[in-house]
């Protein structure tokens, strides 16, 4: 009995905790609280904090090669296929309409990709400061979390980085959930009232033939130009060749709700099991953290950038907002373009302007992650 | 590697990743513009449909009645 | 041709059947009939006793390493995933709200886990019958039996005796089934016309905020006590906090619908491919029947007496008929102390009240489970 | 292992296992009940809310037209 | 920089690309027209098209074995997995009372098995042609193109040749697609004005519990002679019962809806993957095209000829045109029948009365399939 | 295997492929006879079950308001 009860008592939490998982069971929690209280991004934060204490709880092993976490880890993002799936969901969810409504305003789209290889500039940069060490590939897969898009940055993360992958997962999520707090204050200082106040035209009508016609089109380009990206973009345009074939509803269907919802489960819970503390409490996490802060607002201030210039070129016909939208964060930029236009003209909506560039911006760092699996993978 | 040529490579890496992406959208650009040329125009649906009217006249017809309803009983 | 003929005849069913396999297919059809007829769980019975059949199946090999029954088994319960998952998806659809309104009934939840210790100690003793030989491990899987929950079975099988797994599910399942007429003559006998009359007040009202915070309150004790019980708990805390956390309700939904479905399917089928001629026409198959049994019986007959102890010590304001239900078999438990309540006085309502005990349960079995697993495992 | 030290040991595990179901389970009930104090009261949700009101008249007036379609019909 | 630019020129497609892979582009291009514009099994063929688009892109390795499609093959079809969870949704859909009400026009579907058998005649004959060279395990898949049934084609070509599987799933669906051209020219060259102008009387009623036995009955036969027919004849069984139990509603929704649209998603892509230049492009296709119609066309026949047979030993009673509903293709040879019947006859409805043949195609070419797959696998 | 073995083994799987499907499937036709033969008749639903035949009327009620709101609504 006596021997049972110290084996027990052996196999308990409190005697075998370190001090990193009780932080990073704080951590875990935080992110949870953050989801529900705050609404930061709660589909991902959820999971991953849930996941991100079970990971951490001693003797289980949870995140362990023969843990549940650990296998849906090594089945589903260290084989890529997770991403690639929600990447189908999203592609299936996904409008181009209003890109195709006005194709010039996917340079915006581009232009807010900047801020991805700034901070690939700036994390090895970072090497300078004593006991920072990021390789290339490390670099890289910091970076894309200036590609504001969830699935790309863990897909490039498990391809380069996978010791770093939940540190930037999540500080992808919670800066895509701080959007309405990041953007706006570039925003103002970047643009005139008078820019702001700008109203657009109703675009034109985009015929079912286009819409078809456009993810074969994307996935043509890709696959000429750049072909390590078109397992995102292809999976893409795949979802969205399903949407818009109008012939296939019921798997459509299928890849934007039941499929992505369960594979969002899944991945969350599976990033969360690189929510360790050996790797997640180092100075390297409070690096990502600063660095995926400055991709954020570079990208946005690039996007908006060319916003003025396409401003000045079409003599005030786009208003330099809907350039922040160009970062992606699918549709919370949008939104906030959105908003704050209402602000300064409370007849200017800019919401539809925005999601050409925004969904423009999925596209643009896919292919940014496309060049860096390229060069550096 | 030393921290010069990682920050050589990563200037490298600018250069061609913000090309990459500035062709690709630009080329997707020119087809899009291209193709929306190319399709034939959609006659677009005309508006009124007969369903959704149907629709709005049966909402606008339980309203009627809850209306009616409403002042039967106050009265 | 006669060659062919030949060959083929040595391939059918009929030349290689043996007679162990003969009585699986009818033990496999018996638990669908019962399913069908009687209504017998069927959600696990039909697919476990179809599973059966296919795997008795000769020539075929579906239960074998590479037929379907084999991969699902490797790939869903050798690895703990399956159970886990509907665990998730049970506490996606488990309201706390009656438990976490009256906390003291928990101790009814409590109670009646004895049934699995004492059967765990019956079934060593079992070893004194001459061609019996159940290990520590084996007793353990079986005592489980007395959790009156299916994963939780499958999962603690799955981990200390795999051979013994489709006698140990199929046992689960059926008393589960039978708790309508294995839980009342005992509640009968254990309790007086009186205490059955008893009715119980209204619950107090739970606050969303309680709901929350429960599921987090759960893993945290657990994790801190007992993490050999946190995959199971986990995931049963992780599905309650997607529904009650509010803000993913695509992701509840899919946990307590499609997910768990899926899974059933595939669950059901994997158990079944255990219930191979070999390991389940054995004298132990007939000794984990008798045991199951037992622990039902004593499962209930613990809880009865906790509540006829409550009872007394509240001054009759618990109804001790509601101890019953602390052996879990959510809600069906709940259920039969209903009707009994009913039986002796047509006024009481006793079903929101057993609820309570009946979740308690859940958990009590997974603490159990945890505790078999940290010293037996 | 011979059956007594089996049997031994069973019993063991039954003290320890209900030892563990009951501390932890007790634990549980203090904490809800610490927490449930610790917890503003929540404003508990009038019971006539504008949604589901509208709803009831909508039915009630669907029943009032009902009604009053069967008498005319059997009128 | 210079360097770099190399690099990424060295990675692109346009550098990459095999004449080869050109084509295939092509040709998975061209199944995604035809089943958007035509129609053609859109549920399959736009998968399996945009599957063989992403196969073939270079320097991606998608179809690889670390690839999307590459793991998607391996862990689905390689395994069976995949074409059994689809006959268990097809099972989960079929309603066999047609076929009940009427069984002796089950002999219908056996008939028109006969294009399979004679197809691998002509497989094997076809090795006279110099270049061509078809294993019996190779003919056997391709014959199997006749059972007009794709989760089957797709079974047996995994086992037997999986190196054909791209080319074989391509002609067995277009060929299902193509029922509606393939079929009226034969039926009108065998059958006459009068024939067609059959009525048939009202089918009796069946009752539940002959539905529900039904499964277990076909199940039973089919383990009894053909154990190697019984993994993909238990699926279809085991979908089927989870329908007519009409106790487990949840689980059979799921078979026939998300569960089968998630399989079909990735069936189709993994297929796809399939369609590799190397294996694609060879003479072995043509000939591989050239039978299925072969296939297609003798099932159509030797089914009308035993219709035929019918209606003289019958007295009229049975109109020749169902017949041809036997190769299976459901629903569509079903409907075919149907219409080709009111070109004869206005007051001709066949409809219910072909799908009785039609379903009993499917169970003849899984039967046909376990023959193969004893004599052949 | 030279090709004239292979076109008799090609043979005898005809024979025997379609032998097999003829043999099981006239067996399920004659135990589908027999177990209908068996299976006591099942008592056929009555035509007019209770819930449609209210949803007929709520229809006809709802469909009687819109008229008489359009009647109102002309005059
Ligand atoms: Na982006
Ligand atoms: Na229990
Ligand atoms: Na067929």
């Amino acid at each position: 009995m006596e021997q049972g009860l110290l084996e027990l008592w052996a196999s308990t939490g409190i005697a075998n905790f370190t001090i990193g998982q009780v932080v990073m069971i704080a951590i875990g929690s935080l992110l949870i609280y953050l989801a529900i209280s705050r609404g930061f991004e709660p589909l991902l934060l959820i999971p991953i904090g849930f996941g991100g204490i079970l990971a951490n709880i001693p003797v289980a092993e949870i995140a362990g090669p023969e843990g549940l976490l650990g296998i849906l880890y090594h089945s589903g993002i260290e084989s890529g296929v997770f991403p690639l799936l929600i990447f189908m969901g999203v592609g299936a969810m996904t409008d181009f309409g209003p890109l195709l409504a006005r194709p010039s305003l996917m340079i915006l789209g581009a232009a807010a990709q900047f801020g991805i290889f700034v901070t690939l500039f700036g994390a090895i940069a970072m090497n300078l400061i004593p006991g920072m060490e990021f390789t290339l590939a490390d670099a890289s897969a910091i970076a894309i979390i200036g590609g504001a898009d969830g699935p790309t940055a863990i897909y490039v993360a498990s391809r380069l980085a996978p010791d770093l992958l939940g540190a930037i997962a999540v500080a992808a999520y919670s800066y895509m959930a701080l959007v309405p707090i990041i953007q706006p204050p570039i925003m103002k200082l970047l643009t005139t009232e008078e820019e702001r106040k700008t109203q657009m035209t109703q675009p034109r009508h985009v015929s079912k033939l286009e819409k078809i016609l456009f993810p074969l089109t994307l996935l043509l380009v890709t696959l000429l130009l750049l072909p390590s990206a078109t397992p995102l973009v292809g999976m893409l345009c795949f979802g969205n060749l399903l949407k818009e074939s109008g012939v296939v509803d019921r798997l459509s269907s299928t890849a934007q709700n039941e499929l992505i919802n369960i594979v969002t489960i899944f991945l969350g819970l599976a990033v969360g099991s690189k929510l360790a503390a050996d790797r997640f409490l180092s100075i390297e996490t409070i690096g990502i953290l600063l660095l995926g802060m400055v991709a954020f607002s570079i990208g946005t201030a690039a996007g908006l950038l060319m916003g003025k210039l396409m401003y000045r070129l079409t003599d005030g016909a786009v208003n330099p907002l809907i350039g922040s939208a160009g970062v992606s964060a699918v549709p919370m930029a949008a939104r906030v373009a959105n908003k704050v236009g209402l602000e300064a003209n409370p007849q200017n909506f800019l919401l539809m302007h925005a999601m050409g560039p925004n969904v423009a911006g999925v596209i643009g760092s896919a292919v940014a992650a496309g060049v860096l699996l390229a060069i550096v993978g | 590697m030393n921290i010069e040529q990682l920050l050589l490579q990563s200037l490298q890496l600018l250069g061609l990743g913000m090309g990459s992406v500035f062709i690709i959208l630009s080329l997707l650009i020119i087809i899009i513009q291209v193709v929306s040329r190319l399709v034939p125009e959609e006659q677009i649906a005309p508006l009124a449909t007969p369903s959704p009217a149907t629709n709005t006249e049966h909402i606008a017809a339980i309203q009627a009645a809850i209306h009616q309803y409403r002042r039967n009983r106050q009265a």
